[in-house]
């Protein structure tokens, strides 16, 4: 029994297994890289794994460039981003779909075409106008354009649709006002998808990359994914190791976040409705 | 007072949406018909001129052409291949499923800019370890990022391992979310494994399946902008441009402002159509849902 | 927060959205550092920003050491240093930006062939200007060779000050050399493709790689020792003569060694660059700046020669590099940035420069002083080959006009064309120049 | 536990869902501390009735009052209501205690006060064990005290509910009935109760208002109801199995229903002659049908053949045809009859009804109600 068992999973576990490993193949490439003495980076082969283990490109990477006030600047605008974000979205959801008003469809519709406009159409009017409020090299400059994302309306507001009505109609009866109802019905109703969502935006805020580069362009104001930047020089050459240790410590947090809440993301995502 | 309480709730996102979104689209559309190097005070009105110039180029159709070898690469690569290992992890006992759900998944927290440089050693056609297993094998080693063939398929790859994983989760829970019944019904019917799949699964998860084909369509061409910005630059001679990579070549790479927004409007044209089709298909298939 | 009277409650949406803006507005007001602002003189010093594109990787400790002496030096200048991303067109990018949101730098980067473009577009103080205002100006101008300040001039004017200078080089594998049997380096291109033949017959290994970046340098290195013209200007008009009989000469050769003899390698810089270093390429034409990083991360013996000839004819090798153009709009800015120039191309400093990044100093008499740059050049015998090649050095063709950067482009399609095979170099060279002669004249 | 009921008017609404009228000119009144039952088939508006008192739905036109108050401006959270909905409507993340402390807290009633009247409420529905559940881990029945507790600890005068029992098993409901009506006692608050249920409406109800259409057909206490229907909907809608209703002319004393004629007892048929003539409608209920194995006097009874026979132990309800199509539902003792037989009913005709062509009762003699036993006399 357990053998036919076995041999009617195993085709799927090969899959699974092939799938897994080439998913983190570049993955181990660039932590042993970030590992390797420099001219053993250039050796070749197909043994990525380092002969020599060594940190020095780590260190490099700390004493070059003041790596926890860059972590710093990249959390604070990941969680400015994804905290404010996710507030304008689920005020937004919520009023999509808990009042009817004219227009609600038209408006609706507008946000969901704002979706697709790619952001290299946006990119350059938008530069000129923080610019001129002055908001070159700020938070404000950096945080508050990447708010305008109209994909957490679209997404909670598929989730929203699945909670009872009447769950909402006994909130009100109860006395609740909007902001109660939100708070205290709402939210943890739809928990699994605001979780999801707020990692999804939260990685996504933490990786942005062409917006800080046009906004920022003093050092001490950069994220993380800037500073990949300071080591690589097309003209003098990239200095791989220490390039591949700085990109593991850019990933590493979000990855560790992800590991260890690893069971709970993927159930949030499951759980969420946001399979649209 | 109470008719403006939805106001009050949407505003604050609605108010970003169209002061960053709406409002550089429109001067997007102003900016089409000049000539302009963003930085001269004086800008010159140059009528249809940018437009003319970019139908009767080559560059614009290669680009569009592209656009949409890459999105069907990308519909097999990033719906195709996530639903079938997707749908291996069901077929699996669930405690066995944890590893792997946290694998594949675990890709999606690189930036794409990180995931190209990483592709760019693994691409490397004399020491990467793609050509030396290829070279093992006695087969040559394609020039991936110079060859006008592999091109687009090494850059879909690179944005494929980036999107697998955050596809691959959305289309598990879709399935996951087919009821047994169903399924147990059709086993006493002694529909085989393959039937079931066929006439049962992959109808009930249509749904899903929409929203993540919709998503590459529209989302592949932005993502696979930043390994062409990182790796190739949009060559050889235009073999991997896409239309968003050549709105981002005209401003920044050439500082023609005029001809970038032009190119931005006929994107956004393409993209008008399909737009319309798919809040269409996303507005349809949630009532379906309801 | 949410604890409000139920009258209340229908008005918090309304005080959250105020204090999203408020948020906003607080951290644009904190956001911003304190060296903005187009004025910055406060308290009689000047603070000037001086922007670079030197990493970690290559030349940022250097610029961090130079700015600290100088502002050691220079009490009543303050320069804030900032690294742009991206090279020189990502430099550009931002200056742009810069420029048009009324705060550009004082003193910048120009990679050489942004220079037209630069000259053309971007409001700035000519070097000439700045040199006039200057009573010792015309004296610290007379210690540079001409053909050196030529790199900064368009059209005769000093636009920008001449500061970094690379050229190419031939770096070759001494250990595939020996293993081949190639007795010494080659001198002339036939050499250089025989010499690839061998090693791959020899060796199994590609013979040569030479850059390609998303610029023409190393091409136009060869097309005009070729005694090709890329650009040839006559009456004031420039027109794109690259596809003359001699340039085509000099690209058949190189699609005949990617293509035909299968010795050369056709793949990005950065590949081709990992390839040599790795040892699987005998040769590989690049630039010497790339020097220390070459010699650091090879494992065998890499040694340099100048850039090959063709035949008897006089070798032309493009300056890469940058020159350093003031942007400063008010005149105690301006002044600042000429001395923090000054004092950038002082023969200490670009002693640290030389040594920090491998550049050729652009000042007559640093290199063999033995208060300078000496006992480097004697520690570093790969320089030679490029310090040897000086007088051959011709200014980078940056293409005039509106269309400038087009015009690389159309250039660097032409590139693809020909060693992608799809097209003959007489074909695409045709083509793109005809395109180029469309664009200029525009 | 004292709550101050009050009445609740509908006057003259009427409710539009875009093109359907889910209420029209509807006119209701409930008074202080009634119990009000709601019954009607789906769809016929009971439901958007209920909504509107509760604030869920804004009226259209018409108004309604609490007392002598306009509500219609008033949200639903002050209108000082308590709603069990038909699933219940738990806060699933909340544990039955916070669920029922959700309203006070919003109410900002005090902490001690939330808890002794949690404590009260739910040692009267028997949740003491049950408090730190959260709905998931309860069981249908306890679901619905859940909901029934959370909506009495508010102790406010109106209490509404929206099929409350429909989501139980039979037995359940049975007991939920009786429960629900002592604990109405107790609190005392006014009722309206909504369900298509006329069991449960015959039960709970003090009055039951009759629905269909949009329209109120009939409001009246379970026995009028019953033995009194206003118009031919009410008399087929309550009553299971429903009332025959079989088109019919009369011509002097006799009667003619489908193939059959019969002889009408004298006091009907001269009550009838006074009547407009024309089609009417005979309405008998099956229990007012009498089956015999043979026939009784001329003209009295009528043969019918068993068509179908459902034995539910203490009775059974035989299914008949008679002479030209005409079928009959007869409820009696079982046993003795078989399938196919041929039987003879006889009319018991102090109880029938007569409902003229669009199906308005045309009443009865008053002479009938003087020995009437059914105790659904007076006015």
């Amino acid at each position: 029994m357990k053998v036919r068992r076995w041999s009617k999973e195993a085709p799927w576990h090969i899959l699974l297994i092939l799938t897994a490993v080439l998913s983190l193949l570049p993955f181990i490439w660039m932590l042993a890289t970030a590992f390797k003495p420099e001219p053993e980076i250039f050796a070749g082969g197909l043994n990525p794994l380092p002969a020599v283990p060594t940190l020095a490109n780590f260190r490099f990477v700390m004493e070059r460039v003041p790596l926890f006030r860059y972590f710093a600047n990249t959390l604070l605008a990941a969680v400015l981003i994804t905290g404010l974000k996710m507030v304008t979205s689920i005020l937004a959801a919520y009023g999509f779909t808990r009042f009817r008003f004219r227009g609600r469809e038209f408006i609706f519709y507008l946000c969901l075409v704002s979706i697709f406009v790619p952001v290299q159409v946006t990119m350059l009017p938008n530069y000129l106008l923080i610019s001129h409020l002055g908001w070159l090299n700020s938070f404000a400059g950096l945080v508050i354009p990447q708010l305008a994302d109209a994909m957490g309306i679209f997404l909670l507001r598929q989730s929203i649709r699945t909670v009872p009505v009447s769950l909402f109609e006994a909130a009100r009866i109860d006395g609740a006002g909007h902001l109660a109802v939100l708070r205290r019905v709402l939210l943890p109703a739809i928990k699994p998808a605001v979780v999801a969502l707020a990692i999804l935006f939260f990685i996504n805020a933490w990786n942005e990359y062409y917006w800080p580069l046009l906004v920022l362009n003093d050092k001490s104001m950069y994220t993380l994914p800037l500073a990949l930047q300071m080591f690589t020089n097309q003209e003098g050459g990239t200095a791989w190791g220490v390039m591949m240790a700085a990109a593991s410590l850019t990933a590493l947090p979000p990855l560790v976040v992800y590991l260890l809440t690893q069971r709970y993301v993927v159930d949030s995502f499951i759980n969420s409705g946001l399979k649209g | 007072m109470r008719r403006f309480i939805p106001l009050v709730f949407i505003a604050p996102a609605l108010f970003l949406i169209v002061l960053f979104t709406f409002w550089p689209v429109l001067s997007t559309l102003h900016l089409s018909f000049l000539q302009w190097n963003m930085i001269s005070p004086r800008a010159r009105w140059e009528g249809p001129g940018n437009y003319l110039s970019l139908l009767t180029g080559r560059e614009f159709w290669l680009a569009g052409y592209n656009t949409l070898v890459y999105t069907v690469i990308l519909l097999v690569f990033n719906l195709v291949l996530p639903y079938l290992v997707a749908y291996a992890v069901t077929r699996v006992p669930p405690r066995r499923q944890t590893p792997y759900k946290a694998l594949i998944f675990a890709p999606g927290v690189i930036s794409l800019a990180v995931a190209s440089v990483i592709f760019l050693w693994l691409y490397n056609p004399v020491l990467g370890p793609v050509d030396i297993l290829l070279r093992h094998l006695g087969l040559g080693a394609p020039a991936w990022l110079t060859g006008y063939r592999t091109v687009i398929w090494a850059l879909s790859l690179i944005t494929t391992w980036k999107l697998f994983g955050y596809n691959f989760i959305v289309l598990l829970a879709g399935l996951v979310a087919v009821p047994r019944e169903l399924i147990q019904a059709a086993q006493l019917e002694g529909a085989s494994g393959w039937q079931i799949f066929w006439h049962i699964i992959r109808p009930q998860t249509s749904a899903t399946s929409l929203y993540v084909l919709v998503m590459t369509v529209v989302w592949g061409a932005q993502y696979v902008f930043v390994p062409i910005q990182m790796l190739t630059n949009g060559g050889p001679d235009y073999a991997s441009t896409n239309l968003v990579f050549l709105i981002y070549q005209y401003g920044f790479g050439f500082f023609q402002a005029g001809k970038a927004a032009a190119c931005a409007v006929l994107t956004l044209l393409v993209f008008l159509v399909l737009i319309l089709l798919q809040a269409r298909v996303l507005e349809k298939k949630v009532y379906y849902e309801d | 927060m949410f604890q409000f009277k139920s009258r209340v409650k229908k008005k918090v949406p309304v005080f959250l959205s105020l204090l999203l803006l408020g948020a906003a507005a607080v951290a644009a007001g904190c956001g911003g550092p304190a060296t903005q602002g187009a004025g910055g003189g406060t308290g009689g010093v000047t603070t000037i920003e001086y922007w670079h594109v030197n990493s970690e990787s290559f030349g940022g400790q250097a610029v961090r050491d130079l700015v600290n002496e100088f502002n050691r030096t220079h009490p009543d200048v303050k320069v804030v240093d900032k690294f742009q991303p991206n090279m020189y067109l990502g430099l550009m990018q931002n200056l742009q930006a810069a420029i048009a949101g009324g705060h550009p730098p004082a003193v910048a980067q120009i990679g050489y062939n942004f220079l037209e473009y630069a000259t053309a577009n971007l409001p700035h103080q000519t070097v000439d200007d700045a040199a006039g205002q200057d009573k010792d100006g015309r004296a610290f101008l007379n210690d540079f060779r001409s053909n050196i300040l030529d790199l900064g001039r368009v059209n005769g004017k000093l636009e920008g000050m001449p500061y970094s200078i690379s050229d190419p080089v031939l770096y070759y594998n001494s250990d595939l050399f020996s293993r081949a049997g190639i007795n010494g380096p080659p001198r002339t291109w036939d050499e250089v493709r025989r010499d690839a033949r061998l090693i791959k017959e020899k060796t199994g290994n590609y013979g040569l790689y030479v850059q390609e970046p998303s610029d023409n340098w190393a091409q136009q290195a060869m097309m005009e020792s070729n005694g090709a013209k890329v650009l040839t200007k006559k009456d004031g008009r420039a027109t794109a003569t690259f596809d003359s009989a001699a340039a085509v000469d000099a690209y058949q050769l190189m699609a005949d060694m990617v293509l035909k003899d299968k010795t050369a390698l056709h793949a990005p810089w950065d590949q081709g660059t990992q390839a040599f270093i790795s040892g699987k390429v005998g040769m590989t034409v690049t630039t010497i700046a790339k020097r220390n990083y070459i010699e650091s991360n090879a494992k065998f013996k890499v040694a340099t020669v100048p850039f090959p000839t063709f035949g008897e004819k006089p070798r032309r090798v493009p300056a890469g590099g940058n020159a350093l153009f003031i942007f400063a709009r008010d005149p105690q800015q301006q002044k600042a940035a000429w001395e923090f120039i000054k004092y950038l191309e002082s023969p200490a400093a670009l002693t640290v420069w030389t040594k920090g990044t491998g550049y050729l100093p652009p000042r007559s008499g640093v290199l063999d002083d033995p208060k300078y740059l000496k006992p480097f050049m004697d520690a570093n015998p790969l320089m030679k080959a490029a310090v040897d090649e000086l007088p051959d050095l011709v200014p980078w063709v940056s293409f005039p006009g509106n269309n400038g950067l087009q015009c690389e482009q159309a250039m660097l399609d032409a590139r693809d064309a020909i060693l992608g095979g799809r097209q003959t170099p007489a074909g695409a060279l045709h083509a793109a120049a005809e395109k180029v002669n469309q664009l200029i004249g525009k | 536990m004292t709550v101050i009921a009050e009445s609740i008017q509908f006057e003259a609404v009427t409710k539009n869902y875009g093109r359907v009228t889910a209420l029209r000119e509807f006119n209701l009144e409930v008074a202080a501390g009634e119990r009000m039952v709601l019954l009607g088939p789906s769809g016929c508006g009971k439901t958007t009735a209920l909504r509107l008192v509760a604030g869920l739905e804004e009226a259209g036109r018409g108004k309604i009052y609490f007392g002598d108050r306009s509500v219609n401006d008033l949200p639903p959270g002050e209108r000082g209501v308590a709603m069990v909905f038909q699933n219940y409507a738990l806060y699933p993340h909340m544990t039955v205690a916070e669920n029922m402390a959700f309203g006070l807290k919003m109410r900002r009633v005090p902490p001690d006060q939330i808890k002794a009247r949690i404590d009260r409420a739910a040692s009267m529905l028997g949740l003491e064990e049950l408090l730190l559940r959260r709905p998931r881990e309860l069981s249908g029945g306890q679901r619905q005290r859940a909901a029934l507790g959370r909506a009495i600890v508010k102790e406010a005068p109106f209490f509404l509910l929206d099929e409350p029992l429909s989501n139980l098993d039979a037995q359940l409901r049975a007991r939920a009935r009786a429960e629900l009506v002592s604990l109405h006692r107790q609190i005392g608050s006014t009722m309206l109760y909504v369900t298509h249920d006329q069991v449960e409406a015959m039960t709970v109800g003090q009055r039951i208002a009759v629905i269909a259409g949009g329209e109120l057909q009939q409001v009246d206490t379970p026995e009028r109801i019953y033995h009194r229907p206003m118009n031919a909907f009410v008399a087929r809608f309550i009553g299971n199995p429903p009332m025959n209703l079989m088109p019919v002319k009369v011509a002097g004393n006799r009667l003619r229903m489908g193939g059959v004629s019969l002889q009408l007892p004298a006091v009907w048929a001269a009550w009838l002659a006074e009547r407009p003539q024309g089609e009417i409608t005979l309405g008998i209920r099956p229990e007012d049908l009498v089956l015999r194995a043979e026939a009784g006097p001329a003209g009295c009874s009528f043969p019918v053949r068993l068509t179908w026979q459902e034995d539910l132990g203490a009775e059974a309800v035989f299914y008949l045809q008679a002479a030209g199509e005409l079928e009959l539902v007869v409820r009696g003792r079982p046993g003795g009859v078989n399938t196919g037989d041929t039987l003879w009913v006889e009319i018991n005709w102090e109880r029938v009804h007569f409902f003229d062509g669009p199906g308005r009762s045309l009443g009865r003699p008053q002479a009938l109600d003087r020995n009437d036993r059914s105790g659904a006399g007076g006015a």
